[in-house]
């Protein structure tokens, strides 16, 4: 029983946080949020030669072969920072989902694609028929999409999309409108089930790091502006209610953060347990994110109101992530149902 | 104790409906819905419909004739409200001024004040905005720095000039006339020496720059003032005790007359529909909100019980007093736990705006619903109001 | 529309508390729950002068005939003062229970029973097949009992009674063991059933009305309480973190006043959607009292937490009231469904 | 990152898990359970089972060996109390001297005093109970007014003279040793000018009032110290530097050692299993705490988490700091959660007091709870703690 990171994981965190507070500051955020893509080409070709986009890619193909353990406190950078970038929909999920393919036919797809992948040259995405829409959709290289519980790879040419924007602007969903057909048929649904359920476990986990990101920043916002905001002759953070409610945000941040990093070491360590970690590190995730939006706010007051104030983009964010690949409700019934199940035992 | 309306209220409610079922703008008659009010044509459409109710008299049911009103009841002006949020007729452009400017100028207006600006507010002639808040002086009103300094002789007949900045000013990119406090004695001490000003926003020195809000539209303003020259008569009140004259405004603002019950009851029976809709969609999903549906709907109702609870005590004669920081704390938390539903039983497509990049009416209303503890006096502070002064609690 | 008390009622409960200050002290409160009844027949014969038992009987059998608008505000006098004598179950419930049973069979019952009820010499109690234990059921001198939707009156001689101690020493819940006979039915199911729809909209009301009362003795207690206290060299009440604890208890309490008076209004008038009050009544208040009972702990702190502090008796009183004839979850539920019914229109 | 246990860690736990089958007092075995803590005769019964723990060399498994334990790490102590918590062994008597005082006495105190006062500590031969609160400081411990004055010579071999009053201490109506901070230097300001002092409970001068709690046990008791005098051996740490090795003992309260994880884990399971039992029932009912029960549940999981977290942490050398606060807000809000979601589950049975007027299981860890956000200093104390000390916001 070791639960801390490894020196390597925390150095390639540190590292990207280096490059975000340089090449992705608020103003980059916002830059990109106004853009007409969502995010940045020219820092997904940097953060290629980070080596961030070849994390998951196995070695033979180029990239480094790791894990989530690996990509977690990147994500939760990412969240941050603010990145814009489709980090989790390429690395995090395409990635793993199409290494999780059964049988030799994927090889060759693998083979393709993922070398262009670790280089920056290839951004893919994810998506479910009972998604509304797709996140970045219209910067996608390759769609990698369910139908009918098969999974499908569908070039954007083969697609019509339809952008329905979020509140969060840079994650650019779209309704995707495709034909499947044999040619983009990657897995049955038989093959594919077990693969989806394992998206759905990442997909948890990763939005669940972003979202640790996401409060963090949220906090030491609040935080810093309560240390320097004046109010009756003395720093607003100087009142106890201000205390309070910064205090409670951040117990929830910081009980969320093992939480997440279990999940992700179930991922890795194929727990039988490891849906449950999984909806676990959503559900915390996305209460600490959502408390700590609430309470920011109310720390800055009408300042935090203001399309001009940075608050508003991890705001923003804490709202749209907290609901993507299920909300907290929807989560903790799921852990409800594991938890019963485990207890009433095997059988 | 009688819960039932009379026969006369049953009446006014449904002239107040039949008027504005023929009325109220909507797209099946061609006639709406309204620009917003962040655009100036937005702005002029709902001066328009204003006008329109003015000339039906239900612009202010509750003022004297003699203004425009009806001289109508406290209870009639909710069943008013009850109404025209059924009807979902357009925000007010006029609300600033009629709830929150009026009451002060019954209150401490001359004869000459209430003729001369009471009707033209009434009828959206003249749009108002609030010059409270200041870049310093947010939750802390008695930190305003604006000042006013005289020019020309003592008494009647001489001017004020005004230099200063205030912010947070809700319509203020639009509108015709401001009301704030200024400081025109520098030497007293924090909540004396202020007094409340009339301010046209096209005199000269008045300048508006426009905020956005979290929603990109701008809502409100911050308004700056250089060397802007006042004649006495746009003083509302006795100098230097602009303070107290204020603390009238506020109390209205924070009491009955701002939040009508009428928009969470009518938010609530739309959350209600919004439930039985995803209810039938996905039962289980929906079911995980049943209980926040339920605490959010009886909210919005116990707010309308106690606003006809405290206008019954109002009527026998009593003010509302501190109470009305409990109403601010419940009504602010009620709007967002609706909103916070709805977006709950919206799901994944919560985050989505529509196709024009706005958000939709859920988001939307949550957007404005998180600034309900905000403004209007935090909800930290209106916490103190009602330890100190409803329970007794030594001050800090 | 007028929301509002008449003089009558408001000098009614004056009078009562009046009595209570001086005979229902918390001396007093504490000595019935020490006692083998848990309340005291004096009292109760002194209730009786004051004309309080024979409120609900009608004039004719010696009583005022009043209604329940009369009886709320004596309820939560009650609960203030942690009257322990089976006012509601006696006056709120059983007479008018009495009274809405059909036909001129009960009409005998009736007028043996309310006069001695209006004079202080009958205690009644009732009690349904479904609870654990019948409240007041040890000192009773009729139980009106449900059995299979029928509707029973017992003696006590006819009764086996196991003791089911409550937490809040003045309740006395007993599970009641009996047989229903012909001898003693007093309605068929057909004819109980809307008899006991009613008792449940009275029962909710009535303990609700209790529970503000219950609810307004906590935050009096822990204000008074953190005026006097002083700890870091000034009065505990001056820290922001006492001050909203309270404020918010207070506004749990205020808001819950209307929700219980309306309900009692909508029980004397008929009102077509009086069950959906008075569950808005009974969860509104138990909330406002669960509330106010944590957060009079907190104020207090260990002091409490103690035996000989008279703080226990108000909390325990809002734990055991707050979960009598339904929690508030249960109500909540019942609310949304009937609002949801009153939505789709009748049909 | 490895979450599994090394096989050696899992030997432990099959070890401790055999022993505690095999003793736990229990129905089944006609041993238990045991009396109540709060009568002579329990207070004995634990004694012994303490005694056969120490005999088992299981009561301190942290410790070094020559105090009676194993010399075993954070974690196989974490290990140890899943067991414990998962046999239901008995409440610890042992435990305000092992999980507050030792590591005081290990870090201040005096070889003499280690191998005087830790043995008879972990064997229970000698209880202890904690002087520290006072009826005029309890949150604000820098209060404290009882004192001590010396006798005899400075330097070795003298006394101290202690009087004042001590209140909440648990155990204190039969433990046999009480320790506790006494002001030394009656001039210094609040927090300095406090010894640390270790006093036997049979001293003359020493009398205790046992003080009923809310379930009518005498959990607690006052301890009244009149002219009681005491040798400089019983003095820990340096003389009028006992509110920097009170601080020490606070910091283990709060912090890792007495709250172990598996007691919230256990009532979670139990938890579960009740929201199983009960919604077969009356699922219906059930189904309206689950997210209730879920949140629950997974807040006791995120508390053992968070537990091996800081443990690795600490084993590499990093200490736990005001971090501890944060622990203490959420294993405290978590025990009431768990308990006031049973009670919903239970509905009408919750009220209820077992036939011998006791209050059961669920009830009874209710009141437990509640005493939770209060002692060991409250929660607002400790969100401030949070607030200043590691958000670094600034001191009111």
């Amino acid at each position: 029983m070791r639960f801390a990171f490894e020196d390597r994981q925390v150095e390639f965190r540190d590292q990207l946080r280096s490059f975000t507070e340089k090449e992705c500051t608020a103003a980059e955020v916002r830059a990109a949020w106004d853009s007409e893509l969502g995010w940045s080409p020219d820092r997904w070709a940097a953060m290629a030669e980070l080596g961030l986009l070849g994390l998951t890619v196995p070695e033979d193909l180029g990239g480094f072969g790791f894990g989530f353990l690996d990509l977690v406190l990147l994500l939760e950078e990412a969240g941050r920072s603010g990145l814009p970038e489709p980090l989790l929909e390429t690395v995090g999920l395409a990635v793993p989902l199409l290494l999780d393919l059964p049988g030799p036919e994927a090889d060759g797809l693998r083979a393709e694609v993922l070398p262009r992948v670790a280089i920056g040259e290839s951004v893919l995405t994810v998506g479910l028929s009972s998604m509304v829409a797709v996140p970045a959709a219209a910067g996608a290289d390759l769609l990698l999409l369910e139908d009918a519980g098969e999974l499908h790879a569908v070039a954007p040419a083969e697609t019509r999309l339809i952008p329905r924007p979020s509140i969060d602007g840079a994650r650019r969903p779209a309704r995707v409108d495709w034909d499947p057909t044999p040619d983009t048929l990657l897995a049955s649904a038989a093959e594919s089930a077990p693969v989806l359920a394992r998206l759905a476990d990442r997909a948890a986990v990763g939005t669940g790091a972003l979202l640790l990101g996401v409060a963090d920043r949220l906090i030491a916002s609040a935080a810093a502006y309560a240390t320097d905001r004046h109010q009756f002759g003395v720093p607003i953070g100087s009142f106890q209610a201000v205390k309070h409610q910064l205090a409670d945000a951040l117990v929830r941040l910081e009980f969320a953060r093992p939480v997440v990093y279990r999940a992700a070491w179930s991922l890795d360590s194929a727990e039988p347990a490891v849906s449950r970690h999984a909806s676990m590190a959503k559900a915390y995730a996305a209460e600490a994110a959502l408390g700590a939006a609430r309470t920011a706010l109310q720390v800055h007051g009408a300042i935090g109101y203001t399309w001009e104030h940075d608050l508003q983009l991890w705001m923003k964010k804490a709202w749209a992530l907290s609901t993507a690949w299920g909300d907290a409700a929807d989560h903790r019934a799921r852990v409800l149902e594991a938890l019963l199940a485990e207890a009433a035992g095997p059988g | 104790m009688d819960l039932r309306f009379t026969p006369e209220q049953d009446a006014f409610r449904a002239e107040v409906r039949a008027w504005l079922e023929a009325n109220v703008p909507s797209e099946a008659k061609g006639t709406g819905p309204l620009p917003s009010l962040d655009t100036a044509e937005g702005f002029a459409a709902h001066r328009v419909w204003e006008q329109a109710m003015f000339d039906a008299r239900l612009s202010v049911v509750s003022w004297p004739e003699e203004f425009g009103g009806r001289g109508a009841g406290l209870l009639e002006w909710l069943i008013f409200e009850e109404e025209y949020y059924r009807a979902q007729a357009p925000t007010r452009v006029g609300q600033n001024g009629i709830f929150l400017l009026a009451p002060t100028i019954f209150e401490f207006g001359t004869p000459e004040q209430q003729a001369r600006y009471l009707p033209a507010m009434a009828s959206a002639r003249e749009v108002w905005c609030q010059g409270w808040s200041e870049p310093d002086a947010g939750s802390d009103l008695a930190g305003i720095r604006s000042r006013a300094t005289r020019k020309g002789p003592e008494g009647e007949g001489g001017s004020w000039v005004l230099s200063g900045q205030k912010t947070w000013a809700s319509r203020g990119a639009f509108a015709d006339w401001c009301f704030g406090l200024f400081r025109t004695d520098p030497t007293a001490e924090r909540h004396r020496g202020m007094t409340y000003f009339l301010i046209p926003m096209d005199a000269p020195g008045v300048t508006v720059r426009p905020i956005a809000q979290l929603d990109g539209e701008t809502g409100f303003a911050e308004i700056f003032f250089e060397d802007v020259e006042v004649p006495d008569d746009q003083v509302l009140g006795e100098v230097g005790k602009g303070w107290s004259v204020a603390m009238a405004t506020t109390n209205s603002e924070r009491g009955l007359s701002l939040r009508s019950p009428a928009r969470f009851t009518e938010a609530a029976g739309r959350l209600l529909a919004l439930y039985a809709e995803q209810a039938l969609l996905d039962p289980v999903a929906a079911g995980r909100s049943a209980d926040a549906v339920a605490r959010a709907a009886m909210d919005a109702e116990a707010y309308q019980l106690n606003t006809y609870w405290t206008v019954t005590r109002v009527l026998g004669g009593t003010p509302v007093g501190p109470e009305a920081s409990m109403n601010k704390l419940h009504w602010s938390e009620t709007d967002l736990a609706i909103h916070r539903c709805a977006l709950d039983l919206l799901g994944p497509e919560a985050e989505l705006l529509d196709a024009d990049g706005r958000p939709g009416p859920w988001l939307d209303g949550f957007l404005f619903a998180l600034a309900g503890p905000i403004y209007a006096g935090t909800n930290e502070i209106q916490r103190n109001v009602v330890a100190e002064r409803v329970l007794g609690l030594p001050r800090s």
